[in-house]
């Protein structure tokens, strides 16, 4: 069978990055890339939401939340407990791991729709549901933890009106508002394209993730065991409560992916205003180097085979 | 010759997160203006060259007269530069319009 | 009736600023769909010349440059008596309203494709006729009123060779010298993602129109009814022309959009070097930050109505 | 009959330099457009490699490299003795005529395409297989004959590992796994938009080229003989060999058009830092300021005329 | 120790728009080079922030003797400050080449 | 008054390619950190303006003790100068934490 062009990519970047090619690809094209990918996804869900009645979300919206409400909250006495990392560290890492990353996400739609598996289609929703509650209850942890106080205006700030959640939710609007019909003229733009500049950004994502494996030599052998342990526990945890929520197999599977995925976007961005006292570089080697890698090439299809057993019917 | 008045110039090389709130800082510490660059580099926490983009560093500089130089040097020295990649460097320049500065 | 996602997008935009989020365009970005949307409607229109005999256009193409160089005249006067506006400010306000959008013409345009009403393919080339003549208006106006002399070498090739001239005619140019045929491997990248480009440049307008609000404020009312007022009757008085010089009823409105609509790129560089007197803010935050809005969300379906009216058969 | 519109891009290019027009694209966005350009070149002749057993092609490669390490070896003596140059400056310009231009072929490739010529379909392959031999002999040539010693870590990686071998072989090793049937979802921005980018980034091309061409005046008529005849002799060799190891007229034409191409992106990379006493600007006035405006407008028919000849029937 | 030769260097910061004209400024005035670097800032013509083409700053460096960082300068102030975002700074400097400034 | 320590500042500005060799050059010769800017200018090797990838200028700026600033001047000097577009500047600066210059 022949591989995955999207892992192809993705192995050519870290190629390139470890045998310390020259290549990079131009800042403004990686932010390009993103901008469109994240634009892409939410009318890809907004369009879907149109044809269904709200009401009946609100329940799965729900329980969505909440998840990522728990995810960090389960992490982090982890990380204390077993990684023995100072409180500033652990609630950065555990904001990292209950938010969510996006390009993790495209990866699996997109081996779903290889696969022609059927799933929700508004499962972009979701991710922007998932993207801020993990921040934050992160935040919470290291500021009141540490007893000190939170500028709660600029970092809702930071975090509601981070790059990606108002491109993904401006996206998502825009394609609810507009409809399929009206979107017609943009789609040889956004949805033709859509998994080549996913393949593109893959390449991309090679380079900045094996750029972080060098700093996991310094930061030791547990986060490696966590980046890969807590993301199985995490995504079978998201298959439960999509099951529970009423979600088909696939989009439990989805679901799933997105708790086992960690955020190196909207959280790193955050948690340095907001907790500088964290050192940085553990949590991106974390969910860039290890969790990252690990979900495009092994996560996604096991998630799928978790949630085919859960399920029943294959994925 | 032109009359030239000595002034402070305040540069400050770090993260590029920390750019919004350095703008507030040195605003509210008095100075009058300040100009930024897009850098990269290296020192003690080790090298920030651009390859991710929480990893790119910017210059500040700030023209003013000592003791608000004084004033900057000494909030960023104890407010961020515990918890940030932070250079702070303090040199002599002159000005021709001297209530600009 | 669902909303048109081109205005969303711009909204988009003008929210993410307004709510003062860091989403932005990386600005290479901003400058290669500018100049994709310049190459492609210069490439349309080329395309179309080429099936026309130039010579019936002569007339018609009189008729535009008469009304570019008439415009920024009716526009000083106002400016300077009503405004209360210095000879510097006025002239070069004048200026940005005599040259013409290119971006506000490529909106018009898809609205009439959405709407399939018919109308001249080659309008792109009064867009390129109409771009210089009010600029060069304008500093004169700014230059010999103050009995001070002009460089008319350097001016002339900022106003003859500046990008968007450059780029719109050179489309038109090798659209007419290809023709469609032997285009067509080209067509997927121009023609058929230009909606799409479209798009996600009314994004990154919505952000710096949004940006250009703030000076409102200090500007005050004047600019604000200029900035509305002032393009209605430029539209009128463009369909007007379009009738007298025998465009159809879709071309007249594409004229009067043209002539209602004020340059935000070449006006600003050009009067910035030719007359530095004048305060760039003020006729940035009037075209930016007033104008373009208004013909975009207000305006072109109103002189669709317009033009309408004044042909009888409907748009 | 009508003009291609790539070299119609060209044109506009250089005529807007030439002109000292303001018009220059991003740097963000020519890196983007020559990173797609080489990826895509190199997955369409890795999906096509696919179709292939690999031994049958081991001695064309063969015969491709050894012409590649000859090629500056002839160039060499023609610099020393006609052009009366130094050393480092001749070894320099043999490296940049002994390697290729990837941009030459990708017109080539369209020009063929456009006129329905067949060809080896595998021919990307040779792009990589000629980009560094030439370029490591001249190097040789500088360093040994000074008796100098060459870092031969560095210089391994800044060839082998320069980001357009990167792109190139790693697009080809992409296709090669994938094959065309899994590249599907992304051959609508891969292959659907090639012909496309490639216009645009012509214009890029006349751009720099035009910029070269002031450099000319102080260089002198030696390069301009140089680099217009030198391509000739190569690209009719380059068609012999094709020939020889048994390539269809098309295929003969397009590796006689790398052979006849100069580089001016890996080459003056790798020069700079091997060579440094060599002068840029020499090397770079000739390889895109003469021959690469040469082989896009005379050159590529010119050679489809001698593959003509040679083979009898007409391309 | 390397000799090291005393020289002035000239600093502006203004708009972008302005660049080529400066260029030919310094040059006729006697500078043998030149720096530019893309900024952004704020000051007394408010921020300079980069988000619309036309609010780029520049940040030009000119490395000479004194006479002619003088003759710059003052051109600079009188030409162009009056209409324009504009700083102008005045440093002193070493120079290794003293015949290449 | 924060006291203020006198340090050296080496300002170099050559050809971008020349970067990875830079920054390799002053870690061995006793830098402790760098900073890096993309530029452009003109000088005795022409004007080096941004319009091809290989026509881009750095600016690299070096904080350290005067020992250490010599011998990376002298080293620029004499390695890169004679064959590469290149301006070294020395200049003085104050640092605040000694130990980190
Ligand atoms: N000695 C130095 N000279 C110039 N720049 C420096 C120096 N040390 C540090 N920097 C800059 O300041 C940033 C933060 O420094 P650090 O906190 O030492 O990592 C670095 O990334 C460099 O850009
Ligand atoms: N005190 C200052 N320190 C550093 N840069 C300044 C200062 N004042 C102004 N600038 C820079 O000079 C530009 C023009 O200044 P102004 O004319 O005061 O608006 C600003 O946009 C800043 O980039
Ligand atoms: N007098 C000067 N002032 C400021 N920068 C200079 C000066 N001379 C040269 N440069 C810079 O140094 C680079 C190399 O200089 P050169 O070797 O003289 O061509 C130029 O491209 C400029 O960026
Ligand atoms: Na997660
Ligand atoms: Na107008
Ligand atoms: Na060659």
């Amino acid at each position: 069978m022949s591989v995955d062009p999207i892992v192809l990519f993705f192995l050519l970047g870290v190629g390139a990055r470890l045998l310390r090619s020259d290549l990079r690809l131009p800042e403004a094209m990686y932010e390009g890339l993103s901008i469109f990918l994240l634009i892409t996804i939410g009318l890809k869900g907004g369009v879907e939401l149109a044809a269904h009645p709200l009401g009946p979300l609100l329940p799965q919206a729900g329980g969505v939340i909440a998840m990522g409400l728990a995810l960090p909250l389960i992490a982090y006495p982890v990380l204390r407990g077993i990684g023995r990392l100072g409180r500033p560290d652990a609630a950065s890492i555990a904001a990292h791991y209950g938010s969510v990353s996006m390009v993790t996400f495209a990866v699996a739609l997109a081996w779903l729709a290889d696969r022609k598996v059927p799933h929700e289609q508004y499962m972009p929703l979701f991710v922007v549901l998932l993207e801020v509650p993990g921040i934050i209850v992160g935040i919470l942890i290291a500021k009141l933890g540490a007893g000190r106080g939170v500028h709660w205006g600029d970092l809702a700030r930071e975090v509601f009106l981070g790059r990606s959640v108002v491109l993904l939710a401006g996206g998502l609007v825009i394609g609810w508002a507009s409809g399929p019909h009206a979107l017609e003229p943009q789609a040889k733009l956004f949805f033709d394209l859509f998994k080549g500049v996913l393949a593109l950004f893959m390449l991309e994502m090679g380079l900045v993730a094996a750029g972080r494996i060098r700093e996991l030599r310094r930061t030791g052998v547990f986060l490696l065991g966590f980046g890969t342990l807590m993301p199985i526990v995490f995504a079978t945890l998201g298959i439960l409560v999509g099951r529970t929520v009423g979600l088909s197999a696939g989009g439990s599977m989805l679901l799933g992916t997105l708790a086992g995925s960690a955020s190196y976007i909207a959280a790193p961005a955050a948690m340095r205003i907001a907790v500088p006292e964290a050192n940085p570089s553990l949590s991106l080697a974390a969910a860039l180097g290890v969790t990252f890698p690990f979900n495009v090439i092994v996560g996604i299809p096991l998630y799928a085979t978790i949630a085919t057993r859960l399920f029943g019917p294959p994925i | 010759m032109l009359p030239v008045h000595p002034r402070k110039v305040v540069v400050i090389i770090t993260e590029s997160a920390l750019e919004p709130q350095l703008v507030k800082d040195v605003r509210r510490l008095g100075a009058q203006g300040y100009t930024i660059a897009d850098v990269r580099g290296g020192g003690k926490h080790g090298d920030r060259d651009n390859d991710w983009e929480r990893d790119r560093n910017i210059r500040m500089e700030v023209v003013c007269d000592e003791p608000t130089a004084d004033a900057i040097a000494r909030h960023m020295r104890e407010t961020h530069a515990p918890h940030w990649a932070m250079t702070i460097l303090l040199g002599d320049i002159g000005v021709l319009r001297p209530e600009k500065f």
